[in-house]
């Protein structure tokens, strides 16, 4: 703050009116101001706990490393891939998700979904309810849609580290773990497949683009992927008008797009699962 | 937190809240001092590794004779040292000039070793006859392999005699140096 | 379709995600509803 | 002794050396306790004053003040595992062997180092769901929760660049795992979709970017080891400067 302080003999410092307008402009965005009853002098009490707790930390640290210390196995070598090799454990719920997905699905689309929706949460969470304290009642589809996310990462995660075994087949904990599984006896099948001889469609192609061959099961295929988003999109706008009214347009369709996203993750896992259906959607550049 | 002294007590009956109380801030804080103490005293250990992977200090050089009369520069370059002969036997001259550690040269017309860095020049005995060099140069500890009779030589066991200032540079007898283990009668 | 317990363990890698992702998704869900009611309790 | 102690003690704080390195007294009266936050450069990081609240651990948790605790000690374990370390395929196993066996406290500092890594990723999670859940996150902070997702990511690349520096067989395939991946990335990864239309092969895609040729070697590694000890803790150290300029400039959102 600069001081009114007048120094006989040197320059004077005066307060003007341009400095008053800054002054009232710092004023606004300074630091909230905290009323002086119910707060205590940060040093000794928070100071002292924040010393408590690092050191509550290092012992901790210090006492995993004397349990396990840091692993070191042989020397890298190309020629030689261990079996099974796993990527850091905060990678293998993405490494995970290669069994199901193609790996530019789950090792580029879904992480840069992921982010950018991560991003995208305080523009597109209206609620003002909820600020800076622990609340379910108020903030419902937020944190059961957040909850389900973090639930799913963390669940890909535990089967990634402690259920997948040789080959990155499944191993249940009471299975040998260095013998390998039996071959896998189910063979996957497109949807498209599926659809052709359940449906009996004809082969003929219905139109080319380039390399790509469109079939009917196969525009089909796009009309189930594509209907998907649309009914995803259009029941909350139908039935939950006030939900919509709410976000407004722009922020209902990118929530809408991210939570049916999120959604769709599980649905094709357990569509590869129960119903062998190896690809939703076959295009010469890309599959779901 | 030094408590302030409560009004009215002299510093000498330091009450037994007090007492306790500073001898739980010396042992929770010297706790503290000697954990940090013990990790600053280990980081330092850290820093002097045990294991050196620099070249072996205890090399072989050959056998004697395959060592002429004179300096011998040939393993100077691998090992850093001259092998020199003479009438009564075999030496080895460190190539380090003791003025600031640069690798002399040996000029073999003039018979003499100098030193590119400042200008140090030694004669083939090690003594020093010019330059700023304060001592002569180290000559390594050989021996012979009882084996298969090659020279061995300890290059970081090294004779350092006191040399004696002469109008012609530092000197050290050269009778005093021929001694075992740093001179070869062979 | 084969049995579904033997191996690949269809049905039981189903089950044991259905299970996994509810009950964590219950749990986080749990932890703010209880702190919740803990702050009100407090103010 | 307790009053040489003081004697010492009034003449050492009257000199103009001491004076000149603490610009307050002793914290203990309110006044230097104040001074004490002003005129620290790592203590100005707090307030002078804090609600009671915020003493309590059951809102934060102490999550971010413990991932921030975890950042520095793997700096510094960080700087302790340089001083032994050199990125060259040939030499960096045997480094790491060096470091678990003949010298002194290197198991210690690497462990060390290891396991704050893993302790920080996890974190930084933690912390992101506190957040959440507080609704911490609403305006007018929503750009400090952006920073906080920058962090997140550079957290994860960091932990990830580290994990291929030892060269053992378990660093090698987890990172080629990885770069597998990137190649699979559209439009600019040659096995990703529309890759083969824009020209994309193996040696101007992404993964060559990130390896610095076709294979996990020497140029990845060093790439890998330069990203890891300069790159991305300067990233990160200055965003965590903004993320806490941002949590003072807009004070905390809880009962803190």
């Amino acid at each position: 703050m600069p001081q009114k302080s007048v120094n006989p003999g040197s320059m004077e410092i005066k307060i003007d009116k341009k400095s008053d307008d800054l002054l009232a402009r710092i004023k606004k965005t300074a630091l909230k101001k905290i009323g002086p009853e119910d707060t205590v002098l940060v040093w000794p009490n928070l100071v002292y706990l924040e010393l408590i707790a690092m050191m509550f930390a290092l012992a901790i640290l210090l006492f995993l490393c004397l349990y396990s210390p840091a692993p070191l196995e042989e020397l890298a070598s190309a020629d030689t891939t261990p079996n099974p090799t796993k990527a850091p454990w905060y990678f293998l719920g993405l490494q995970e998700l290669l069994v199901f997905f193609d790996p530019w699905l789950a090792g580029v689309v879904l992480p840069s979904l992921i982010m950018v929706g991560l991003i995208l949460i305080p523009y597109i969470d209206p609620n003002p309810k909820g600020k800076g304290y622990y609340t379910f009642s108020e903030r419902k589809f937020s944190v059961i849609g957040f909850s389900f996310g973090l639930a799913l990462w963390y669940i890909l995660i535990v089967v990634g580290v402690w259920f997948r075994g040789l080959d990155w087949s499944w191993y249940w904990p009471w299975d040998d773990p260095h013998m390998h599984q039996p071959a896998g006896a189910v063979k996957l099948v497109d949807l498209q497949v599926i659809l052709q001889s359940t449906l009996g469609l004809s082969e003929t192609p219905v139109a080319t683009l380039g390399r790509y061959v469109v079939s009917m099961a196969n525009l089909i295929t796009w009309g189930i992927f594509v209907g998907y988003y649309a009914i995803g999109f259009a029941i909350p706008f139908l039935i939950f008008r006030n939900f919509y009214n709410k976000l407004g347009f722009v922020r209902y369709n990118l929530t809408m797009f991210f939570f049916l996203s999120m959604l769709g993750v599980p649905m094709k896992i357990f569509l590869r699962l129960l119903a062998d259906i190896k690809y939703v959607l076959v295009t010469p550049w890309f599959n779901i | 937190m030094a408590g302030a002294e409560q009004k009215g007590e002299s510093p000498e009956d330091v009450s037994r809240r007090r007492f306790f109380t500073l001898m739980s801030l010396g042992v929770g804080w010297g706790g503290v001092v000697a954990t940090l103490g013990g990790i600053g005293a280990g980081a330092a250990r850290y820093m002097f590794p045990s294991v050196l992977y620099e070249p072996p200090t205890v090399f072989k050089i050959g056998l004697p004779s395959g060592y002429g009369m004179g300096v011998d520069t040939k393993l100077k370059k691998e090992r850093q040292v001259w092998v020199v002969r003479n009438e009564r036997g075999i030496y080895v001259l460190v190539a380090i000039c003791r003025h600031l550690g640069c690798t002399p040269n040996w000029f073999s017309d003039q018979k003499l070793f100098r030193c590119p860095c400042h200008g140090s020049i030694y004669d083939p005995h090690g003594n020093v006859v010019g330059g700023p060099a304060p001592r002569t140069l180290w000559r390594s500890a050989i021996s012979l392999d009882p084996v298969d009779g090659q020279i061995v030589v300890d290059f970081n066991l090294r004779q350092d005699p006191d040399p004696v200032g002469t109008p012609e540079g530092l000197m050290v007898e050269e009778a005093s140096r021929e001694v075992e283990p740093y001179f070869l009668k062979v | 379709m084969d049995d579904l317990w033997a191996y690949p363990y269809r049905l039981g890698i189903g089950i044991f995600m259905v299970v996994g992702t509810f009950l964590l998704t219950v749990l986080f869900i749990g932890f703010t509803a209880w702190l919740e009611r803990d702050f009100k309790k407090d103010k | 002794m307790w009053e040489l102690f003081q004697r010492i003690r009034s003449v050492v704080n009257k000199t103009q050396a001491f004076k000149s390195i603490f610009r307050h007294g002793f914290p203990n009266n309110d006044g230097n306790r104040a001074l004490v936050m002003f005129s620290n450069i790592i203590l100005h990081l707090h307030p002078v004053r804090v609600r009671r609240g915020a003493l309590k651990i059951k809102f934060t948790w102490c999550l971010g003040g413990l991932t921030f605790f975890f950042f520095i000690l793997l700096a510094i374990t960080g700087v302790f595992l340089m001083f032994y370390y050199v990125p060259d395929t040939n030499r960096a196993y045997g480094n790491i062997k060096d470091l678990g066996t003949v010298i002194f406290f290197g198991d210690l500092f690497r462990s060390l180092h290891r396991w704050s890594a893993h302790s920080m990723v996890l974190f930084v999670w933690l912390h992101m769901t506190r957040v959440f859940f507080t609704g911490s996150y609403k305006p007018p902070r929503e750009f400090n929760w952006v920073v906080g997702v920058i962090l997140l990511s550079t957290t994860l690349v960091l932990s990830w660049t580290g994990y291929l520096l030892p060269w053992d067989q378990l660093a090698l395939w987890a990172v080629t795992v990885g770069s597998k991946m990137a190649e699979a990335s559209p439009l600019i990864g040659k096995a990703g979709p529309f890759g083969a239309e824009l020209g994309m092969n193996a040696n101007n895609d992404i993964t060559f970017a990130l390896l610095g040729g076709t294979v996990v070697g020497q140029s990845a590694l060093l790439r890998f080891y330069v990203l890891h000890c300069l790159a991305l803790p300067l990233v990160t150290a200055l965003f965590i400067a903004i993320h806490f300029w941002r949590i003072r400039k807009d004070g905390f959102s809880g009962p803190l």
